[in-house]
């Protein structure tokens, strides 16, 4: 029995297992940095534990801080979220050693497909078809080279340890290769504390489509559908959708066997994700098995209706699955925007700053995945995500439109974000085809990033936004009252005319 | 108030003042009916009968230089930088934008983040997209390219430093 | 085909209807009173009209500026949400006289259902099973006395022209008689503008459930499902969930056959409710039809997926149904919890006030209908609903947990809201059992009122944040950094100690 | 700043200070340590290491009249009202519930609303629960009953008058 759960996470994450801790009566703890301190998933939990200082490195990465910080709290379990210490399989087994019960995969089945060189030949000898790449992790660049030679470019270098595109790299020439393992090599050892990496062939017109597994320690493992992810920018998802125009039922059905087989091959346990590459002939080839909760989970709770995180924590407890292969009949369409403190205009450079003001998208079909508040400093230390915003509809198109009403609700003020790249990308006829493989939005990315500025009354009504704003911010805006004079024609404003003569001509 | 307002192709003149309690605004050159309502950064703007919800900020490191003021405006799934001139004073804002000495480049950071690793050093010479400096930000290493090709004149970071948007990072003598 | 419509209410259902319109590409344009101008409806819509000050009757319940509103405005038809002009069949003549789309049944049907007597006689000749009353409007308490000493109290007098318990009494002897008739007459006056009132019999220990129905100009109707509406409070609906405990599914058929021969009787279009008493035994009785959108309609789209006020768009635009009998089939539990500005600790009597902060709920299986902003005064003038919490969950009890743990995130300050009551009643035991009647609440409110205040820990929290406020509106508290000596022991705050030394005893 | 707090059962000196820029909030006669955060209405006080998020405001018509100020507070679902007394003014808070003259009972409305119908007259003889007059508020329309057997000393609103919460509506004269 789970009765408290440390959270060692931040952000949205970090909140949406506080709302699976209390709906399953179990008291939540936050462990966070001195500057997530008064960040809402702290403030809605039981209680926050101060881990270290801002640089992850020193905090949401310091597995002695974070176990400490959960035996401290009388916590008897660790749920890790994405990212940080999730695919660490030394921070799950000091977590077990430490006699708390880790939510996500047992250390061996995340050893066994955590390393991707591994994993490959394990899926390999199982049955699942993969990608040509390299047989073993490679110590030095020139192994790659080889491989590369004989496979041929482009090819593709990936961190041996990680996933969520960090340390990956497309290499297109030879030139090309030595200063992309480099890089590579340093983003995994930022990423993920080692700086292994591999190589794979490179595939071109495929989809990205991944399958939920989850698995208890009864022996019961289900598949809960596909995502497809495949609108990538650099490897970076930013859109996910479930179910996908790629994949028949059949399909389903079949990746949901192989991906079984991995689960199984790996003696997986808890949520996981079996990532496919699917080609032009609807052939799926196995990429990777993230073993944990993906950023992109809540498509599949949409469309499925299983609450995820709430799956996790019961089969953690030792609990077997409430559900059942034959309770999973994925209903309706659901789609994710990655809502990023970017700017999309300027080459997605990161925005950090104080977010001034905030309101957030609501109304049937939508749902808001965030821990933002207006006042919070999105800091340059982590992820520049700052909310997920989904929408489900009872097919793609309402869930297409839906998803563009709420990003227009949107408004975040202090920071640019990426809102007007998916208002852009939401009103593409390709998209609405379903269009695209995973080169799409890096081809064509100057052509969605070219008119995402604001333009005829909109540009008049921000200049008249703006103007108010300074008014206001000057000695002039603070008096009130005063009159005016010689300053004509003017509006009467704050305060709107009766509607006679209110309407300008030539309206209707 | 009376300023000069550039935003995207539009260069507009906006008078707003206070009368009798509320704020009244005035658009030069334009016969439109202009309401405003909201307070702070989240703003109603109703023109012509259409109303347009615009979320405004100021643009950092915008410090009134010159009479010229910018702010960020999101306005119906779209952004556009405000450029606010102040009419009464000289030096319009077009003149910001200094022209750097002939034959020399200034490479400057487009985000704040830390510079991980210098790649080159003063005197080499470097072509056109070769990596000078990587800077990581939110996770991510960014490698810094020269934008044409040149002898590295001067390296204002080291390794380890911070750097704020706009933060001049390397100087390359163009050839 | 519509292309602009004329929303003629304010608050949650205005802004449900802004979002369908953009859901659908259509323009919306809100008519507004003077104190809501500034209201998020009227915001996020494409225009505002003003059609009067703050008293309904000046403005949302004047016919004439309703119709020259969306003239003006060049709308080509008129949602008219619920309450106000919804159910007026003068209204919708008006509207569809001046060439516009009454987005809503025919006047005639409204007619034919809209007087509760006219309605009872119809439905007793199509073979609906009424409950024993009076077969005519009443126009004197005297026949009404004769009705009530035939069939015997308690009786229920009932205002013939509206519905949503506006000019309902309950009379349980003949001394109670005529002052409730006095009250109803006069509160069916200012509600609908007809003083009209009948009786009928009371039926104890029932439940209240009502089919959703919606019907297009091409004769294919189709009924939603149930709500189970039973938990109200003197007549006023406070907690409505989807599917019933009491329904069957063999019972959900037969009810929703019934609700379609009501809809072919009258002759009936677009959406609408049937409403019927469940009996002890599983007998529905006929009530009445609710002639518009229910304020409930959402807890039957999250089970349906259906999206009602698209729909009704679709209906009144002429198109034909989307959706037929056969692909509706519920799926989950919703419930919905309305939160009102009343204070449950003092008899639900009335909070007006300004909010002057506010945190909405979000999170899976959340969803708030709301137009409240953190700066909105609430009138007296209007209806006491600030917000619509609900809650979907894979099964009841999913819901519920959900529905808490929304409660407990929902914080709004200024003014006393039915929060707290709502906590209560998803903690009781009968309601987790589903153990009500229509009388449930009324019967067990002196218990459930009972425990609302905060106490322990709460109220010494509580005790805490309110010095912390009258400290800052103090004038120590703006000027900063000074030092205060001589006060002890301190504990620092704004600041977390390190974990070590920071968690008492006896914590785990 | 040092007040008593009395919140439902619980009565405790609370002292809070600024210092060295933050505030400090200390809690007499309870060995607790207490940690605060939050802005204006919205607060998170933590208590023993247990974090409750608490939304706060002044309750309507607590002038601070008598060094008492009522703040009421929602909490983990529940409300309090919480009075605040100044240790150093005299004038308990508890004494601001005046009594009334003996035998006359004072009616007052417990919310806002209109006056719509005066049921009864001066000098009416009425019986417990029998309806004085009827106030209308959010469209509800509510009898208010005398709360025991009299005679109507004197009516003070009229039909289609504004009444604020707490308004003196009738005077019984108590038999």
């Amino acid at each position: 029995m789970i009765r408290r759960i440390l959270i060692a996470n931040r952000g949205e994450i970090a909140l949406r297992v506080v709302r699976a801790c209390r709906d399953l009566g179990i008291s939540p703890v936050v462990a966070h940095s001195d500057v997530d301190r008064d960040s809402l998933p702290v403030r809605l939990a039981d209680a926050g534990v101060a881990i270290g200082p801002a640089p992850a490195r020193s905090s949401y990465l310091d597995r002695q801080a974070v176990i400490a910080a959960a035996k401290t709290s009388g916590c008897d379990a660790v749920h890790p979220g994405y990212g940080f210490l999730s695919e660490n399989p030394e921070f799950a087994q000091a977590v077990e050693r430490a006699g708390l019960v880790f939510i996500g995969p047992p250390a061996s089945a995340m050893h066994a497909v955590g390393d991707k060189v591994e994993a490959r030949r394990l899926m390999s000898k199982a049955g699942v078809p993969i990608i040509p790449g390299l047989e073993e992790r490679s110590a030095d660049g020139e192994a790659i080279a080889a491989f590369a030679r004989r496979a041929g470019y482009p090819i593709l270098i990936k961190a041996a340890a990680g996933g969520g595109g960090k340390g990956m790299r497309v290499v297109r020439s030879e030139a090309e290769l030595q200063p992309a393992v480099r890089l590579a090599r340093s983003e995994a050892k930022g990423a993920f504390g080692d700086d292994g990496v591999y190589a794979e062939k490179l595939l071109e017109g495929v989809r990205h489509v991944e399958i939920q597994v989850i698995a208890d320690a009864h022996g019961n493992a289900v598949h809960l559908g596909e995502r497809e992810c495949s609108l990538q920018r650099r490897h970076q998802k930013l859109v996910e959708e479930a179910p996908s125009l790629a994949v028949t039922p059949d399909l389903r059905r079949r990746m949901g066997e192989l991906a079984l087989l991995a689960v199984r091959a790996s003696g997986y346990r808890n949520a996981g994700t079996v990532e496919f590459l699917l080609d032009r002939e609807g052939n799926p080839w196995f990429m990777e098995v993230n073993a944990r909760l993906q950023v992109e989970h809540p498509v599949t709770e949409l469309v499925t209706g299983i609450d995820l995180v709430r799956a996790q924590i019961e089969v953690a407890s030792g609990r077997p699955l409430s559900f059942r292969q034959e309770d999973i009949s994925p209903c309706g369409w659901a789609i994710e925007c990655r809502i990023l403190a970017e700017d999309p205009a300027s080459g997605f450079h990161p925005c950090p700053g104080r977010v001034t003001a905030l309101r957030l998208p609501a109304g049937p079909g939508v749902r808001v995945d965030t821990a933002l508040q207006a006042g919070d400093e999105i800091s340059l230390h982590y992820d520049a995500m700052i909310a997920k915003l989904l929408a489900w509809g009872r097919d793609r198109d309402e869930a297409i439109r839906r998803m563009r009403r709420a990003l227009l609700e949107f408004q975040v003020a202090g920071i640019r974000t990426t809102i007007p790249f998916h208002v852009e990308l939401m009103g593409r006829e390709d998209f609405a085809a379903g269009r695209f493989d995973i080169a799409w939005v890096d081809r064509t990315l100057p052509d969605l990033t070219s008119k995402l500025e604001a333009d005829g009354d909109g540009a008049v009504a921000a200049a008249i936004a703006a103007a108010l704003m300074a008014f206001e911010r000057s000695g002039a805006g603070a008096a009130a009252g005063r009159p005016a004079p010689g300053l004509s024609p003017w509006a009467e404003a704050g305060r709107r005319a009766q509607m006679s003569g209110r309407l300008p001509k030539g309206w209707a | 108030m009376k300023v000069i307002a550039q935003a995207g192709a539009q260069e507009l003149v906006i008078e707003v003042a206070r009368r009798s309690g509320h704020t009244a605004v005035s658009l030069e050159g334009r016969d439109s009916t202009v309401e405003v309502s909201g307070r702070g950064s989240l703003r109603s703007v109703t023109l012509g009968g259409r109303t347009h919800e615009a979320a405004v900020w100021p643009v950092a490191g915008s410090d009134g230089a010159r009479g010229v003021r910018s702010y960020d405006v999101l306005v119906a799934g779209r952004v556009v930088t405000v450029r606010l001139v102040d009419p009464l004073r000289q030096g319009n804002g077009r003149a910001e934008e200094a022209a750097t000495a002939e034959g020399t480049v200034e490479i400057r950071a487009v985000m704040p983040g830390k510079v991980t690793t210098v790649l080159k050093a003063v005197g080499d010479e470097v072509e056109a997209g070769a990596g000078l400096l990587v800077i990581e930000a939110m996770k991510m290493e960014n490698e810094i390219p020269a934008p044409r090709k040149g002898t590295v004149a001067s390296i204002l970071k080291a390794p380890g430093e911070a750097v704020e948007a706009g933060a001049l990072l390397v100087v390359l003598e163009a050839r």
